[in-house]
C-alpha cells in the first residue's frame, strides 16, 4: 500500500574514491535515476560511524545506503571497506531490535566503473521503501 | 633560473606544454597569434566521448596559466624570425598593436557596448557579430579589449568619411567611455627579441576551405555549415546562444545531415584522414538530439572511425540511445530547393546499392583540417604543410631541427588526448634542454662540454 | 574557536549543463535565506577566470570566511576553487562544493525535482561549510628517484626521459628481457622493425648511468604517499651471471623443451634460453618453472656462468613516484572462435608478425602449415567491437594499421598471393590513410562484413562464408591460411598490480586515468602515473609518446623537491582520549601509537604516515579521534540538512 | 542458403586490369561514381557494386550483371571519384571482359587480349583472302563491265555477301542469346513489353538531351550519332542494292540514291575520323575522354568504320567521274575491308555493343529498374 504522493528520502554515505566516482559516472553517462537520494561524501566507507546512520533515521530519512569500494582489494586505504563490513553487519541486527525494517539500510560495494549498479541499487531501494511506507515515529524516538 | 623555453601557439597543446614546463621550474614564453589563448578547443561546446563541456575542462587550465609567475604570455603576437640552434635560439616576436593599454584594461566591456562599428566575429566563425573594439570571448585569457585596426573608424577611417571629416579625428567613442582610460590610439607595434633554449611549435589546425569543393555548395547554399560553425551554433555562448536555427529562415531544423570526409581521404584535396571528425559529428548529432529531441539526425560516412578510448561505446550509444542514423555512402553533390531552401543530398546507399536523394533542412560538412602556416621556424614540412618529425619511433616530438619540438595538430591531424600527451612529452624534453643550458652557463669557464 | 561563519554561495550554470535542468536563479535566491549565508550569486562558468574573479571580489567585499560553490563534481574543480579562494587570502580548505551537475542536473530529467534536490545539496554544503576550520597542508621532502614498472617501449622511454631530466630511475621488468611486446612486433610503418625501435631505446638505457635495470623482477609491496613511496621488489633468480658470452652451448644440452612465448608459440625453446637477438641484458636465463635442475647446462658451460643455487633477492626502494607501464595482452581467441585452434593454418596477427620478421621462427619467410599459402585472409576486429561472444566492446585501435602493414609486406614479398581483408571499418586514422591507399595499389582485396563471418574447416582447407554488405551477397572464400587480427586486452595479471598499487580499472578493464582527455597519463591516486597500453589500446608511437608524457608529469610532481599532502589526517583530542587502544589496531598504516602525557597513556597520530581514511575516528567510542575536514559534527550537520530535519 | 561457389583466380583481376581496369583496386567502395551518374539517377543500379565484383574476381556475378552496358560514358564519375580510380575506364574494361565471357567461340578472348599488331595482321590476312577470292571469281565479269565502260555492283557477289552477313549476324546473335541467358532474361519481369519500350526510349531521349546541353559531351554524342547514322544508311543502301533493279526502273529517284550514298560515306568518315585523329594527337587541350579509350579494340573498331566510309566515298567519287577502273579497284578494297569487319569486328569486337546494350536496356527496363520520377 504505497501512499500516492509519499516520496521516500534516502541518505547515502559514499566513499570518495569508488562509489562517489561511480555516482559521477552515472551523471556523465546520463543514466537517469529518481532524485530521492542525497549523497554525503566521506574519504572512506570506514569513516561512516553507525551513529550517523541513526542520526539520519532520527531526522526522518526513510532509507540509508553506505557505499564503499569492492572488497577484497579495491579500497584506496587497503581495508577501510572491510572495517565498514564488520561494523554494519553487526549494525543490521541492532536496527531490527530498534524496530527499523532491515530493508531500510543497505551496505553496497560499488566500484568506480559500476554506474549501472548504483542506478539499480537506488531504484530497488526506492521500490522497497515505497512498499514499506514512511518510517514509524516510535522506532526513532529513542 | 634556467634559460627560457618558447611555446608558439596557445591552443590546448600549447597551454598543456606551458603548464608542464612551468611546473618543471622552467621559464616559459607563450606566444599566441589571437588576442586570447584557448585555440580551437575554446570554440567547442562539448567534447567527445565524455560530453564534458569543453570550457569546463579548458578554462581552469587557462586560469592556471595566469597563476604561474614563470609563464610570460605574449598574445596577439607573431613570431617573425627564428635563428640559432639547440640551447641558443634567438627569436624575434612582433607584438601587434592593440591600441589598448592592457595593464590598465580590466576587461569590463563598456567600450564594446559604445562602439558603433559591427564586424563579423571570427570567434563565432563569422556567424555572429562583434564590435571594432572587442574581447575575443567571455572566458578569454587574458580578458582584455583590443581595437581591430582595419575596421576602427578612428584609426582607419573609410575614404568617404575621411574627407568629410577633413582631418578631424573621427569617433573616439571607446576613449570617452573607458573607466580606466586604457585606450591609446597611437600604440606602435613592438619587436621583442628573446634568447631561448628550446622551441615548442603548437601552431595547431584550421579548417580546410570547404568552398574549394563546389559540389557541396558551401558559401552558396545558406543552410550548409562546416562542423565548426555548427559547433558555435549549438554552443550556449554562440551567436544563436545555443538554439539551433537555420540561416535561411531562423526556424529549428527537422532533419540534419552530417557529411564525413569533406576534403579528407580524397586524392584531389587531402590524402590523409583528419582523425577526429567521425567522433565530432557523432557528438554534434547527440548535442542536436539533446537540444531538439524530435530532430532526425543522419551521418553519411565511409568508415566510422571510433578508435580511441571510449569512442566505440560512444558511437554505439549514439546509435542506440540517441537514435542517430548512420548511412554508409559518400555524398557527392548537394542541390538547394528554391522554395524552402532545403538541401537535396545525392549519394549511393552502399548497403542497398542504388543511388538515393534525401532532403534535409540543414547540412553540416565535416571538413578536413589543415595545419596553420608557420613560416618563421627553420623546420621541414611535408607537402601537406604538416611539420615533419625526425624519427616518430624514437621520441615522437622532435622536428627535423634539434631543439625544436612540434606537438598537437601541427604535426598530424589528431584529437585532444593525443595532442595533450604530445604536449607533456615535448615539455619534458624541452625542460631537459633548458636545465642543461643552466649547467652549461655555470661551468662554461671550466670548458667541459655538458 | 571557529569564528562566526560568513558563507558566500556561488551557483554555476556550466553553460546549459546545469541551467537546463536546475533553476539556478531560484537556488541562488533560496541560498540567501539559509543561516550564515551573507551573499549568493550565479554565473555561467564559475570555473572560468571571471567566475574565480567574482569569488575573490565577494570574499574581499563581504569579508566572507566560508565559500560554497554549487557546480560540478569536486573531482573536477575542487583544486581550482581552492586556489581561487586562497589567492583571496582565505585558507583554501574553507570551501565546500555541492555537486549539482553529475549528481543532479545530469542524472534527473524532471526539472522541478532537480531544482528541489539542488537546494537540498546547497543546504547540506552550507551546513558543513559553516563548521569548517582552516587547515594547513603538510610538506614533506621528496626522494628524487622514480620506479618504472614494465620495460616495454613506454617504460623505457619514460625511464630515459626521467634519467635525462636528472632523476634516479629503477626500471623493473617482469620478463627476463626489456623490450616488451614491441620487440616481438615485426614490421612497422616506413619500413621500421619493432626490434630496431627497441634496440635504439635499449642502447640509450645502457649508456645512461642513472637507470638501474632489474629484469625478472616484480613489485610485491607498495606503500607510502606521493614523494615518499616504499616499494619492495622481488628479483627472481636468473641462474646465469655476466660471464655468459651467449655461446649457446648450454642450450644444446638442455633436455627440457617448452613452447616459446617469445614467438607466440610458433617455435619451441629450451628451459635455458635467450629470448631474442636484441634482448637486454645479453645473458641467458633459466626458466624456473620448467627447469628440473639436471645440471647438464652447468657441465656444458666452459665459462662457469651458470649457478643453479642462485636465490631470489628482495630490494626495498624509497621512490618519489611510480610509472606503471605494464602494457597489455593480445586477445587469445577461445578454441573454436573462427575455428581458432581447430586448424594449424589459423594463426593470430601477432604470430603472423613473428613469421614475417627476420628473427622469427621462419626467418621472414611466410611458411604457414609447412608451405607458402596461395590465398591468405585477415579477419579484423577479432576480440574487439563485440563481434564474438567473448570479445570486448571497444575498438583496439591498432589492429587495422598493423594488418594493412603486414598485408602490404606479404604482397611485396609474394606478389601472386591472394590477400583478403575482412573488415567492419578500416580505422587507419591520420596519416596512416596512405597505408589504405598502398594496400589498394598492392591489389589487397577488402570485404566488408556486418554479421561476423563463419569459418569452417572442410577437407580441401579453410572456407570463410561471409555476407559482403556492400554487394549484398553471401560469398564463400576458400583460403589456405587465415590470420585473426586480434586486439588488445588488459593483462591477465592486472589484478595483482591493482591490489599492490591501489590503482583502479575502468569499464573496459584497462587501468583508469584521472581524465580521459586532459590528463591521460595520471592515475586518480597522486604519485602514480600510467604510460602506454596499460590505460587502453595504443600503437607503438603512441605508447612511446605516453611514456615521455608520464615522465613529464612525474617531473611536475617531484621537480620542487617537496610535496604537499592533503590535510585530512586524523587528530587526537588528548583530554577526551581514554587510551583504550581501539584505534591503534585499526590503522592500516600503523600511524597511531600510544604515548604518555602527564602520566596518562594517550593515542598519538603520526601525521606523515596517516593517509586520512578516517576509520579510526569512526571507531573511537569517546569521539576523541576526529578527522580534519570530516569531523563528526560536520558530517552530522550534513545528515541533518540532508533530511530537512535541521534547518528548514 | 549455401554460398554461391566462388572461383577467384588472381588472373581474373589481371585480365580485367589488362583490359584497362587498372583502377579497380584503388576503389574503396564509397559510391561516389553511382551518386554522380545521371544514368544511375534514373535507374536502380550501382556501378560501385560491379567494380567490387571485379575486385573480388566473382566471375559468375560479373557474367550475370548488365550494369556495365548501361553506362553511356558521360564521364562525370571520373571527377567525382575520391581515389582517382577512373570508374568510367573500369566499366569499359568490364564491358570488354563481359563480351569475352559471353563469346562461346573463344575468338573474342583472342581478339581482346591480342596486341594491336596481331589484330592488324589478322585483318590484313582476311581482307587479302577476300580480295583474292573476289578477283578469282569475278575478274572476268569485272573485265567485261570495264570494257562496256559501266560500273555494276557485282550481282553474283550477292550470295557470298549474304552468306557472310548471315554468318556474322548469327555469331553475334548466338553470343547475344548467351548474354540474355546469363543475365537471366525473362525472369523477374515486372513491366509489360510496351511500357518497358516506352520507358526505355523516353529515358534515353531525356538523359541524352540533358547531356547534349553540356558542350564537350555534345561533341561526343554527335560523333557517335554520325557513325550510327552512317552505318544505318549504309545498311539501308545495301538492302536497296538488293532490290536495285526495281528501283532502277523508277529513274527519277536515281539522284536521291546518289546523295544518300555520299551522305552515308561522309558521316562514317567524319564520325570515325574525328575521334580517331583526336585520339592520336598528343596535344594537351584534347578532352580527357579521347585519352581514355586507347585499348587496341577501340583503335580497330574506329579504324574499320573510317576505312569503310573512306573507301565508300572514293568509290562514289570515281563512279560519278566515270573512271570505272579506279572505282573497281576501290570497290575491291572496300569489300576486302567489309568482310573482316563483318566476320571479326561485328560479332567479337567493340561493335557487339549494339546488341549487348540493347539487351541490357531491354532486360533492365522489363525488370522495372528504370525509375518513375525521372520520367515526369
Amino acid at each position: 500500500m504505497s501512499t500516492n504522493n509519499y516520496e521516500p528520502r534516502i541518505v547515502v554515505f559514499a566513499c570518495n574514491w569508488c562509489s562517489y566516482a561511480a555516482i559521477d559516472l552515472a551523471g556523465t553517462s546520463r543514466k537517469l535515476y529518481p532524485p530521492n537520494v542525497r549523497v554525503i561524501r566521506v574519504m572512506c566507507s570506514g569513516r561512516v560511524d553507525p551513529q550517523f546512520v541513526l542520526e539520519a533515521f532520527k531526522n526522518g530519512a526513510d532509507g540509508v545506503i553506505v557505499a564503499g569500494c569492492r572488497p577484497p582489494s579495491d579500497c584506496h586505504y587497503i581495508n577501510g571497506n572491510i572495517k565498514a563490513l564488520r561494523r554494519f553487519t553487526l549494525f543490521k541486527r541492532l536496527l531490527e531490535e530498534l524496530g527499523i525494517e532491515k530493508e531500510r539500510f543497505r551496505l553496497e560495494w560499488i566500484s568506480a566503473a559500476e554506474a549501472d549498479k548504483w542506478v539499480r541499487v537506488v531504484n530497488e531501494m526506492l521500490e522497497e521503501l515505497r512498499r514499506l511506507g514512511p518510517l514509524k515515529a516510535e522506532a526513532v524516538s529513542v | 633560473m634556467s634559460k627560457p623555453v618558447l611555446v608558439i601557439g596557445g591552443g590546448i597543446s600549447g597551454i598543456q606544454a606551458t603548464i608542464d614546463l612551468a611546473k618543471h621550474g622552467v621559464e616559459v614564453y607563450l606566444v599566441e597569434r589571437n588576442p586570447s589563448i584557448g585555440g580551437k578547443m575554446a570554440q567547442l561546446d562539448k567534447t567527445f566521448p565524455t560530453l564534458d563541456c569543453a570550457s569546463c575542462i579548458l578554462t581552469p587550465k587557462m586560469a592556471e596559466v595566469l597563476r604561474y609567475n614563470n609563464i610570460k604570455l605574449l598574445t596577439y603576437s607573431e613570431v617573425q624570425e627564428v635563428k640559432g640552434n639547440v640551447g641558443d635560439f634567438t627569436v624575434k616576436i612582433l607584438r601587434k598593436p592593440r591600441y589598448v593599454d592592457w595593464d590598465k584594461c580590466t576587461g569590463c566591456g563598456t567600450c564594446t557596448e559604445r562602439c558603433p562599428v559591427k564586424v563579423p566575429d571570427e570567434y563565432n566563425v563569422k556567424l555572429g557579430q562583434r564590435k571594432a573594439i572587442y574581447i575575443e570571448y567571455p572566458q578569454a585569457v587574458p580578458r582584455k579589449a583590443l581595437i581591430d585596426y582595419s575596421h576602427c573608424l578612428r584609426l582607419n577611417p573609410p575614404p568617404d568619411l575621411k574627407e568629410k571629416a577633413k582631418g578631424k579625428p573621427l569617433c573616439g567613442a571607446c576613449e570617452k567611455v573607458c573607466p580606466t582610460k586604457a585606450i591609446d590610439y597611437n600604440q606602435q607595434p613592438e619587436i621583442i627579441e628573446l634568447n631561448v633554449a628550446a622551441i615548442i611549435l603548437a601552431t595547431g589546425l584550421e579548417l580546410y576551405d570547404a568552398s574549394n569543393i563546389p559540389e557541396y555548395g558551401y558559401g552558396k547554399y545558406q543552410n550548409v555549415y562546416t562542423n565548426l560553425e555548427f559547433e558555435r551554433i549549438v554552443s550556449s555562448t554562440g551567436p544563436t546562444n545555443g538554439n539551433i536555427i537555420r540561416r535561411s529562415d531562423g526556424k529549428p531544423p527537422k532533419r540534419i545531415a552530417w557529411i564525413q570526409c569533406v576534403g579528407s581521404r580524397d586524392v584531389r584535396f587531402n590524402h590523409y584522414c583528419s582523425a577526429f571528425c567521425c567522433m565530432a559529428a557523432t557528438k554534434q548529432a547527440i548535442l542536436a538530439k539533446e537540444l531538439l529531441p524530435e530532430v532526425d539526425t543522419t551521418i553519411y560516412y565511409m568508415d566510422m572511425r571510433a578508435f580511441g578510448k571510449g569512442f566505440y561505446e560512444f558511437y554505439k550509444r549514439a546509435m542506440t540511445e540517441f537514435g542517430v542514423k548512420y548511412v554508409r555512402g559518400k555524398v557527392v553533390k548537394i542541390t538547394e530547393r528554391q522554395d524552402n531552401k532545403n538541401l537535396l543530398l545525392f549519394y549511393e546507399d552502399t548497403i542497398h546499392s542504388y543511388m538515393k536523394k534525401d532532403e534535409f533542412d540543414m547540412v553540416v560538412l565535416s571538413v578536413a583540417v589543415r595545419p596553420n602556416r608557420i613560416t618563421a621556424a627553420p623546420v621541414k614540412t611535408d607537402k601537406g604543410g604538416f611539420i615533419q618529425i625526425m624519427d616518430p619511433y624514437m621520441d615522437t616530438v622532435t622536428s627535423t631541427t634539434e631543439g625544436i619540438f612540434v606537438i598537437g595538430g601541427a604535426a598530424e591531424a589528431r584529437d585532444i588526448p593525443d595532442s595533450v600527451t604530445m604536449a607533456s612529452s615535448a615539455a619534458i624534453k624541452a625542460s631537459t634542454i633548458a636545465k642543461k643550458c643552466v649547467v652549461e652557463q655555470t661551468i662554461i669557464t671550466s670548458g667541459e662540454r655538458a | 574557536m571557529i569564528q562566526e561563519p560568513r558563507v558566500g554561495v556561488f551557483i554555476c550554470h556550466c553553460g546549459h549543463n546545469i541551467a537546463a535542468k536546475v533553476d539556478v536563479k531560484q537556488v541562488a535566491d533560496y541560498a540567501k535565506t539559509l543561516p550564515n549565508v551573507i551573499v549568493s550569486h550565479h554565473y555561467v562558468f564559475m570555473c572560468s577566470t571571471v567566475g574565480q574573479e567574482l569569488i575573490r571580489e565577494e570574499i574581499k567585499k563581504h569579508n566572507l570566511n566560508r565559500v560554497v560553490v554549487a557546480a560540478c563534481s569536486p573531482s573536477m574543480h575542487e583544486p581550482t576553487f581552492r586556489t581561487a579562494i586562497e589567492s583571496a587570502g582565505l585558507n583554501k580548505y574553507l570551501l565546500e562544493m555541492a555537486n549539482i551537475r553529475e549528481h543532479c542536473s545530469w542524472a534527473h530529467s524532471d526539472k522541478e525535482a532537480a531544482t528541489e534536490k539542488a537546494k537540498d545539496l546547497v543546504r547540506m554544503a552550507v551546513a558543513k561549510a559553516s563548521l569548517l576550520e582552516p587547515l594547513e597542508e603538510e610538506e614533506f621532502p621528496v626522494s628524487p628517484t622514480v620506479l618504472v614498472l614494465g620495460g616495454g617501449v613506454a617504460g623505457m622511454r619514460a625511464a630515459i626521459d626521467l634519467a635525462e631530466w636528472g632523476f634516479n630511475v629503477y626500471l623493473v621488468e617482469k620478463n627476463p628481457t626489456l623490450g616488451g611486446r614491441a620487440a616481438l612486433t615485426g614490421w612497422l610503418t616506413n619500413n621500421r622493425r619493432g626490434a630496431d625501435v627497441v634496440n635504439n631505446l635499449i642502447n640509450k638505457i645502457v649508456d645512461n648511468k642513472n637507470i638501474h635495470v632489474f629484469t625478472n623482477a616484480e613489485l610485491v609491496e607498495f606503500s607510502g604517499f606521493p614523494g615518499n613511496f616504499k616499494a619492495k621488489i622481488k628479483v627472481n633468480p636468473r641462474f646465469v651471471n655476466e660471464k655468459c658470452i651467449l655461446c649457446g652451448e648450454c642450450e644444446i644440452e638442455c633436455p627440457i623443451e617448452v613452447s616459446n612465448e617469445y614467438q607466440y608459440g610458433l617455435s619451441r625453446r629450451k628451459a635455458i634460453f635467450f629470448p631474442f637477438k636484441a634482448a637486454y641484458p645479453p645473458i641467458y636465463v633459466i626458466d624456473q618453472r620448467v627447469c628440473i635442475k639436471c645440471g647438464e647446462c652447468v657441465k656444458a658451460c666452459q665459462y662457469g656462468a651458470i649457478n643453479l643455487a642462485e636465490q631470489s633477492l628482495t630490494l626495498d626502494l624509497n621512490v618519489g613516484a611510480i610509472v606503471i607501464a605494464t602494457g597489455y595482452d593480445p586477445y587469445h581467441p577461445p578454441k573454436g572462435e573462427y575455428a581458432y585452434g581447430l586448424h594449424n593454418n589459423i594463426i593470430t596477427l601477432f604470430q603472423l608478425e613473428r613469421l614475417l620478421d627476420e628473427d622469427g621462427p621462419t626467418q621472414g619467410k611466410l611458411i604457414i602449415g609447412g608451405a607458402v599459402p596461395k590465398r591468405i585472409a585477415f579477419i579484423l576486429c577479432v576480440g574487439s567491437r563485440n563481434t564474438t561472444p567473448s570479445s570486448k566492446n571497444y575498438c583496439s585501435r591498432m589492429c587495422c594499421t598493423s594488418t594493412l602493414i603486414n598485408a602490404i609486406k606479404i604482397k611485396e614479398k609474394y606478389p601472386d598471393i591472394d590477400v583478403y581483408v575482412l573488415y567492419q571499418d578500416i580505422n587507419t586514422y591520420g596519416n596512416d590513410e596512405t597505408l589504405y591507399e598502398q594496400a589498394g595499389e598492392k591489389l589487397v582485396k577488402f570485404i566488408k562484413f556486418e554479421k561476423p563471418p563463419t569459418v569452417d574447416i572442410s577437407p580441401e582447407g579453410i572456407v570463410i562464408d561471409v555476407y559482403e554488405t556492400t554487394i549484398q551477397e553471401e560469398i564463400s572464400i576458400p583460403v589456405d591460411a587465415l590470420v585473426l587480427s586480434v586486439g588488445m586486452v588488459p593483462r591477465r595479471d592486472q589484478n595483482e598490480l591493482i591490489a599492490t598499487t591501489r590503482a583502479s580499472c575502468g569499464e573496459d578493464g584497462f587501468i583508469r586515468e584521472v581524465h580521459l582527455k586532459l590528463n591521460p597519463v595520471e592515475a586518480p591516486t597522486h604519485g602514480i602515473f600510467l604510460a602506454g597500453a596499460v590505460t587502453g589500446p595504443k600503437n607503438i608511437i603512441e605508447s612511446i609518446r605516453a611514456g615521455s608524457a608520464a615522465a613529464s608529469k612525474v617531473a611536475t610532481l617531484l621537480s620542487e623537491g617537496k610535496v604537499r599532502t592533503e590535510p585530512f589526517t586524523a587528530n587526537v583530542n588528548e583530554e577526551r582520549c581514554s587510551g583504550c587502544r581501539i584505534c591503534v589496531g585499526l590503522c592500516p598504516y600503523k600511524a597511531i601509537s600510544l604515548r604518555e602525557i602527564n602520566d596518562r597513556m594517550v593515542a598519538y597520530v603520526e601525521r606523515a604516515l596517516c593517509m586520512g581514511c578516517g576509520t579510526c575516528s569512526a571507531a573511537c567510542p569517546s569521539g576523541a579521534m576526529q578527522q580534519y575536514g570530516f569531523k563528526d559534527i560536520q558530517i552530522m550537520a550534513q545528515v541533518v540538512a540532508a533530511t530537512g530535519g535541521g534547518i528548514k | 542458403m549455401k554460398a554461391t561457389p566462388y572461383i577467384s583466380f588472381k588472373d581474373i583481376n589481371r585480365e580485367i586490369i589488362e583490359l584497362g581496369g587498372k583502377g579497380i583496386f584503388k576503389c574503396y567502395q564509397c559510391g561516389a561514381c553511382t551518386a554522380t551518374c545521371a544514368i544511375a539517377e534514373g535507374m536502380f543500379i550501382s556501378f560501385r557494386r560491379v567494380i567490387k565484383y571485379s575486385q573480388l574476381g566473382l566471375v559468375d556475378k560479373l557474367r550475370r550483371d548488365l550494369v556495365p552496358w548501361l553506362c553511356n560514358v558521360h564521364g562525370d564519375c571520373i571527377e567525382a571519384c575520391p581515389r582517382n580510380a577512373n570508374p568510367c575506364e573500369i566499366l569499359a574494361s568490364l564491358r570488354r571482359y563481359q563480351s569475352v565471357l559471353y563469346d562461346w567461340t573463344g575468338i573474342s578472348r583472342w581478339w581482346y587480349f591480342s596486341t594491336l599488331k596481331k589484330k592488324l595482321l589478322a585483318i590484313i590476312i582476311l581482307s587479302g583472302i577476300s580480295i583474292l577470292g573476289l578477283l578469282s571469281l569475278f575478274s572476268t565479269s569485272i573485265m567485261n563491265y570495264l570494257s562496256m565502260n559501266i560500273f555494276v555492283n557485282l550481282p553474283n557477289l550477292l550470295p557470298i555477301g549474304l552468306l557472310i552477313v548471315l554468318l556474322s549476324i548469327s555469331l553475334l546473335v548466338s553470343n547475344g542469346y548467351r548474354m540474355y541467358k546469363f543475365v537471366g532474361g525473362g525472369k523477374e519481369y515486372t513491366v509489360r513489353f510496351f511500357d518497358a519500350l516506352k520507358r526505355v526510349l523516353s529515358f534515353w531521349i531525356k538523359s541524352e538531351n540533358e547531356a547534349m546541353k553540356i558542350p564537350d559531351k555534345r561533341i561526343r554524342i554527335l560523333e557517335h550519332m554520325f557513325i550510327l547514322a552512317g552505318i544505318i544508311m549504309y545498311i539501308f543502301l545495301v538492302l536497296l542494292y538488293l532490290i536495285y533493279p526495281i528501283i532502277y526502273s523508277l529513274n527519277p529517284y536515281n539522284y536521291v540514291l546518289m546523295i544518300g550514298r555520299y551522305i552515308a560515306a561522309i558521316m562514317l568518315v567524319v564520325g570515325a575520323g574525328l575521334p580517331f585523329v583526336k585520339r592520336v594527337s598528343k596535344s594537351q587541350k584534347i578532352h580527357w575522354y579521347y585519352k581514355l579509350f586507347r585499348h587496341s579494340t577501340d583503335w580497330v573498331g574506329l579504324g574499320f568504320v573510317f576505312a569503310i566510309g573512306l573507301t565508300g566515298l572514293l568509290m562514289n567519287i570515281f563512279n560519278d567521274l566515270h573512271i570505272y577502273s579506279l572505282t573497281y579497284v576501290v570497290y575491291v578494297i572496300h569489300i576486302g575491308i567489309v568482310f573482316p569487319f563483318l566476320i571479326l569486328e561485328v560479332p567479337f569486337g567493340k561493335h557487339n555493343h549494339w546488341l549487348y546494350k540493347t539487351i541490357a536496356n531491354y532486360v533492365s527496363a522489363r525488370r522495372g529498374l528504370i525509375r518513375g520520377e525521372i520520367l515526369e
